[in-house]
């Protein structure tokens, strides 16, 4: 693989953090402000997209900063994984800032300076996660993300909202000593904790102190990928103004958790050593255990925002699957639903925003005859939890395909069947919003009365994202490519 | 606590013997170098005789003698001196406090830490003199109504 | 604070009778005080500065640095004392 | 012959004793001269810094006589560091003191700067001194001018100050104490003469008496746990200006007097392998984190949470030296320069609020993120800086201590500091959802809302932006500097 | 056996003192009483100090001519410059102290520490 030092993802970083400042700056003039948060987000899009031609010709754009600790850059790199993060958590960026601008002023929300400053610095540490180069660097933004997504949970400053805040950061700055520990630990013992494909690590310790890295890093970062039983911080952080749950909660965050996994078992352990340790056998007992539970528990929710919380939370799952599974396909599956799940959920929690916004609605039991007022909004959900349920030819079934896959390659057929069942279970908690919505009647919503533009083009967008990446995966970005280039390499770098 | 001391012998007295006992502070500061003696004692004895003058004389005598506001200035001049003596010889090349380097080149090298000796000595008499007085008028004028 | 403080006095005690064995005697011409850095100031304090009583010279010239110190001390000792009970006018705390 | 090493000590003297003399003339003379001396401070500590860094340690005969006899200055890399601290935090809070003073405590004032500076004088005269009696006695000058300082409070100040005065003292003791023994075993005053000479009196209870009386001096000095009972006390009833300067210095100098005994006197061996004298002091450091911690989080008011969470502070110091090798060491020193900055910014915020609004309770900040925004944004900073949240200076030093500790293999150790950061963030987010997230309360709501004027808030915002600045570039700091201090750890 | 117990005895009078002066600070109750608690014992150490300084058979730190120079006719001069040095401290800090106590008991009425902090409770 080529290198090529690049400035681009220092600068695809350092937008939204410079744009953090002007929003700050212009707090009193909301239309530069929104002017200044809709022009980083494009430029941050257009910097990450401005370097995936070199990607896919199999250079990686890097660069090294200066030393954070001995022997440690802040060192960022553009490697297919990365990529694939930083394009869907970017591009999702974008459509976010303009459906936040319809919600924050359909709300009429308080302190929208502080949420839009909040939101650019989210996404520079989300992106410094994705094209980090090595654990400190992935650990720095790590922790940022964790603290500047606080005042977004607390936006709504009600005591709901406070305990939420509180138990946001109990879950994850105990998540993040873990894995300080586990970074510390691993630096300690292989030096600079530089990723490589296939991983660093073996040799470096006893199995049995590696297992013991290996769940630490679990651990930690399995407290924001919302692993059961870490989860609980991500449904009470559901009070939060639905963008936020749309991108943070859904993309960025907690991806950025499953993301540090994927970078662990890939990048730090490697595939085979993850085997050697015996760490699959309870991670995959936590993941399917996850999966299954929080889909029973999603069917029991009345609110409709947590109930796309819970399932959320099982679709982190899947991708946390696709990984500890250690087989090619099932990397593809879990990777792809990176992807796949941030376009899908995405849609889905805009959709419940705006159905707050217009319609004050937020539970599921009185959204019948929601259809007439918002039908375009409601077809979007209709088609996006198709997707999750993982019908074809919307995008779900491809990465469900893979994992599928992934469950025989491996042997274990369990999950396979855990897959399935799962796949039912999303139908049942999913299916009936649209359904009541579509077929039932009432008397409340009778005139066609859509969400305002500036929401609407987003939901129809991220929904046919869904279809779209459903029907050709490697339409606009490329995205199975670097799947398939990240699978390869990990799982043929030997280490 | 500072106040006129009724009685003709205490004040007569006192008044006699407060230079007696400043005389006796100079021989003891330059003393120093041939018997006990030195800076603090001699400091000690002038801050001494100061007191006697505030316990026997009263405000309006003892302040005009030896102003209130004085101790502050000797104990800063006295620290000066001794700060400046070091710095002499720095000025010259030499380690701070080197005497042999003071700017009087005729000396010979232990003639100069001789007088070196002596100044610095009398530099700290004056901010043992000055100090203790300072610490008497603070805490004497406080303790009148105590 | 109390079973602190004879804590801490216990521990003193015990630390210093437990020295005194290893401690040279009491007047000891030998003890390593009077062999190693005092000899040389007995020897070269009167040709060095011309001055006889050791202690002046020693503690003048040899260690002046640490006398300046101590009249560092007494004039912070003025200082503080006067910075203590400095009271403005009317602008009794009480 | 090499000046550099006397000019910061001596120049705070001077300054401070023509500080007197202007200030007998005229009061703002006073003042004018005390801020010139302490600007002069921080280019001549720096200049030592660079000066060391490049050409190695200075040492410096004062009176010209050579080591065992006269006293020796040593201006070596952690000396130089120290400095550069002393002199830096010392300028910024004297900027900061001229409104916070004569808002607080207006008719201290005249002769409070020449106090200060005396304090610096001292403080800095412990760090480059090479002598064990020397360091005494600068000891006792920053020791006068601390109870001076602390003092001048209102209410329960002169108390606490005086309750601090006698423990000081005890320390100061016993620390003169341990002097006297190693005097009369090894005959000399010297450090680097006395480490010479210690080898062969290794298995000599004296010297082991030595040892416990220094350490159990210098713990008093520095609020080790169990020995901190005075601090929380002294911090909360001073000024906020002399709290400002008081904690981030006085008990890190402590911390650093220890850690020259440690390397430079007895020697690492003799501490951390015959003696199990320095495991002794991580375990109580460990105590230490855990009960500063619990006990700021009960407190309601601000400074003596602060007060609190500083004992908890400079356990991590005291930790980092009970891990006993070079990486925990370089934790350890990291974190005094971090802490320096983050609690010196955040009694200054302390000291701002009170401009402000008058009080420093907890229920009162309520509110205040909108009402004085800079101030908070920096107490925001140097808050996530204290829970060592990266970028800002305070992770790294957690970093460089959980990685000393794993390097150990001492896990309490590490589960420890890992858990302090957790219990820090409980009281420093309790106030900052305070801060932002309440509406004002009544009192305040009346007062003007307006960050406290430039004087004071330029040097909170400067150390603010210090805790951010010295995370990126700590790197440097390591490499250039601590790491130099830390080598002779590794090699025995 | 004589010369032994000459050679120990000020030593652990130099402790006893030394207990003395500690208790005097850690366990008084009036403040005063421990500023006095705190003179014994730095005075004990002075005490240390000077008798560490002593040497059989020699005078006392000033040349006498008839003497000479040897070491051994003569005291060891640095233990009295380290006291005197160190006695000048203890002054400064009891000056200190003093000044302390009185504004204490000028605020309180009292230097009884129990009664010095129900005053400030009541005042408060």
């Amino acid at each position: 693989m080529d290198t090529l030092v690049s400035t681009g993802p220092l600068a695809a970083i350092a937008v939204s953090l410079v744009a953090a400042g002007l929003i700050v700056l212009s707090g009193k003039r909301p239309n530069v402000r929104e002017g200044v948060t809709i022009l980083a987000a494009l430029l941050k899009f257009g910097i990450v997209l401005s370097l995936l031609p070199r990607v896919l010709v199999g250079q990686t754009p890097e660069v090294a900063l200066f030393e954070i600790s001995p022997g440690i850059s802040l060192a960022l790199r553009a490697d297919p994984l990365g990529m694939l993060f930083a394009l869907s958590a970017s591009f999702l960026w974008v459509l976010t800032s303009f459906y936040s601008i319809g919600y924050m002023r359909g709300l009429g929300e308080h302190k929208q300076t502080r949420y839009f400053a909040s939101f650019a610095v989210c996404m520079s540490a989300t992106i410094g996660i994705a094209f980090a180069a090595n654990l400190l660097t992935l650990f720095l933004f790590y922790e940022v993300l964790t603290i500047a997504t606080y005042p977004l949970v607390v936006h709504k400053e009600t005591p709901e909202a406070m305990a939420a805040g509180r138990k946001y950061l109990a879950y994850l700055l105990t998540g993040g000593v873990v894995l300080l520990l586990a970074v510390a630990w691993t630096v300690a013992v292989a030096g600079s904790g530089e990723f490589v494909p296939g991983g660093f690590l073996r040799g470096a310790a006893d199995h049995g102190a590696l297992l013991a890295v290996f769940l630490l890093f679990f651990l930690g970062f399995g407290v924001k990928g919302a692993v059961m039983p870490l989860h609980s911080w991500l449904p009470s952080a559901m009070v939060a103004p639905t963008p936020v749950s749309a991108l943070l909660h859904a993309v960025a965050v907690v991806k950025a958790g499953v993301f540090g996994i994927a970078r662990v078992v890939g990048f730090v352990f490697g595939p085979d050593l993850v085997g050697d340790i015996g760490a699959v056998p309870l991670a995959s007992l936590l993941v399917g255990a996850t999966i299954l539970i929080s889909s029973l528990l999603a069917l029991r929710q009345d609110n409709l925002k947590l109930r796309l919380a819970y399932s959320t939370i099982g679709h982190l799952s899947y991708i946390v699957m696709g990984v500890v599974l250690l087989a090619p396909s099932a990397w593809t599956g879990g990777l792809f639903h990176i992807v796949t799940h941030g376009a899908m959920k995405i849609t889905l929690f805009f959709v419940a925003g705006a159905i707050y916004v217009k319609a004050h609605v937020e539970r599921v039991s009185e959204l019948d005859g929601l259809g007439r007022q918002m039908p375009l909004t409601l077809a979007a959900f209709a088609l996006a939890s198709l997707g999750l349920a993982g019908l074809p030819p919307i995008a779900g079934f491809l990465s469900k395909w893979y994992l599928a896959q992934g469950t025989v390659e491996s042997g274990e057929m369990v999950f396979l069947a855990l897959l399935l069942l799962s796949g039912l279970l999303n139908a049942a908690y999913l299916f009936p919003i649209p359904i009541r919505a579509f077929l039932l009647t009432s008397e409340r919503f009778r005139r066609f009365d859509e969400a305002h533009v500036l929401m609407l083009a987003p939901i129809l967008l991220a929904g046919a994202l869904s279809l779209l990446l459903g029907l050709a995966p490697n339409a606009l970005f490329h995205f199975f490519t670097l799947i398939s280039r990240t699978a390869a390499s990990v799982m043929g770098g030997g280490g | 606590m500072i106040h006129r001391y009724q009685g003709v012998v205490v004040e007569l007295v006192s008044r006699a013997v407060v230079p007696a006992i400043q005389v006796f502070a100079l021989y003891i500061i330059t003393h120093g170098h041939y018997s006990p003696g030195g800076g603090f004692q001699g400091g000690a004895l002038l801050a001494a005789s100061i007191l006697l003058l505030r316990f026997t004389q009263g405000r309006k005598e003892s302040y005009r003698r030896f102003p209130p506001g004085a101790g502050f200035a000797l104990a800063a001049l006295g620290l000066l001196i001794f700060l400046l003596v070091g710095l002499a010889s720095v000025a010259r090349g030499g380690s701070f406090l080197d005497y042999a380097y003071l700017p009087w080149p005729w000396a010979s090298p232990e003639t100069l830490r001789y007088y070196g000796i002596l100044v610095v000595e009398a530099g700290i008499a004056l901010t043992v003199w000055g100090t203790l007085v300072v610490v008497f008028d603070q805490v004497g004028t406080r303790t009148r109504d105590v | 604070m109390k079973a602190l403080a004879l804590a801490i006095l216990g521990i003193f005690l015990v630390v210093l009778l437990y020295a005194e064995g290893d401690l040279p005697d009491r007047g000891d011409p030998e003890a390593p005080a009077s062999m190693h850095v005092s000899p040389y100031y007995i020897e070269r304090s009167l040709s060095d500065t011309r001055t006889p009583n050791l202690v002046t010279a020693v503690l003048a010239d040899y260690r002046g640095y640490d006398t300046l110190g101590e009249t560092v001390v007494i004039f912070a000792a003025g200082l503080a004392s006067a910075l203590v009970l400095l009271r403005g006018r009317g602008n009794r705390d009480t | 012959m090499n000046q550099l090493p006397l000019l910061l000590p001596v120049s705070f003297l001077l300054f401070s004793v023509i500080s007197v003399l202007a200030g007998i003339w005229r009061r703002d003379l006073g003042y004018l001269a005390a801020l010139v001396g302490a600007a002069a401070g921080v280019p001549l500590a720096i200049w030592g810094l660079f000066r060391v860094l490049s050409q190695g340690t200075v040492r410096y005969h004062l009176g010209g006589w050579p080591p065992p006899f006269g006293i020796e200055y040593v201006l070596d890399p952690l000396a130089a560091f120290m400095a550069s601290i002393i002199a830096a935090i010392g300028l910024l809070v004297l900027v900061y003191a001229r409104r916070s003073i004569d808002h607080e405590v207006p008719e201290k004032a005249p002769l409070l700067y020449p106090v200060a500076l005396l304090l610096l004088a001292g403080l800095t005269g412990i760090v480059v001194t090479g002598d064990l009696f020397n360091l005494f006695v600068f000891l006792e000058i920053a020791s006068l001018s601390a109870y001076a300082l602390l003092a001048s409070g209102r209410g329960l100040a002169p108390l606490a100050a005086f309750r601090y005065l006698i423990l000081g003292t005890m320390a100061g003791s016993f620390y003169l104490l341990g002097v006297g023994f190693i005097y009369f075993s090894t005959g000399s005053l010297n450090m680097a003469d006395v480490a010479e000479r210690m080898p062969p009196l290794y298995e000599s209870r004296v010297l082991l008496a030595a040892a416990v009386l220094m350490v159990l001096g210098l713990g008093l000095k520095m609020a080790l746990f169990p020995l901190h009972p005075w601090l929380p006390d002294a911090y909360t009833y001073a000024p906020s200006a002399v709290t400002g300067l008081i904690a981030p210095l006085m008990t890190k100098v402590a911390g650093y007097v220890l850690i020259r005994l440690f390397l430079d006197v007895f020697g690492p061996s003799y501490l951390r392998d015959t003696v199990p004298v320095i495991a002794a002091i991580g375990w109580l450091a460990a105590g230490g984190i855990v009960v500063g911690s619990v006990m700021a989080i009960a407190q309601r008011d601000f400074r003596r949470m602060l007060a609190y969470s500083s004992v908890s502070q400079v356990a991590y110091v005291a930790l980092g030296l009970g891990l006993g090798n070079p990486v925990g060491l370089i934790g350890a020193l990291l974190h005094i320069l971090n802490h320096a900055f983050m609690k010196g910014c955040l009694f200054l915020v302390a000291g701002g609020v009170r401009y402000r609004v008058g009080v420093w309770d907890l229920p009162h900040f309520a509110g205040l993120g909108r009402h004085m925004p800079w101030t908070m944004a920096a107490f925001t900073v140097a808050a996530l800086g204290m829970i060592g949240i990266p970028p800002t200076a305070g992770f790294f030093s957690k970093w460089y201590l959980v990685q000393g500790g794993i390097a150990a293999g001492n896990w309490a150790f590490v589960a420890i500091i890992l858990a302090s950061s957790l219990l820090t963030a409980v009281y420093f987010f309790r106030v900052l959802e305070r801060v932002y997230t309440s509406p004002l309360s009544p009192e305040v709501a009346t007062s003007r809302g307006s960050d406290p004027p430039p004087g004071m808030l330029g040097p909170i915002l400067i150390l603010a932006g210090g805790v951010l600045v010295l995370g990126i570039i700590n790197s440097i700091i390591v490499t250039q500097v601590l790491e130099k201090v830390a080598s002779s750890l590794s090699g025995s | 056996m004589f010369e032994e117990f000459l050679g120990r005895y000020p030593y652990f009078m130099t402790v006893i003192l030394l207990a003395i002066g500690l208790y005097g600070m850690v366990a008084k109750r009036n403040l005063l009483k421990k500023a006095i608690g705190m003179s014994i014992f730095q005075s004990a150490i002075f005490l240390f100090f000077i008798q560490g300084g002593a040497k059989w058979g020699a005078t006392v730190p000033v040349i006498d001519p008839q003497r000479g120079m040897d070491p051994a006719q003569y005291m060891n001069p640095l233990p009295h410059v380290l006291i005197l040095t160190a006695i000048v401290v203890s002054v400064a800090t009891t000056g200190v102290s003093l000044a302390l106590l009185l504004t204490i008991y000028q605020r309180y009425r009292t230097l009884d520490e129990k009664q010095v902090l129900e005053e400030a409770r009541r005042k408060a």
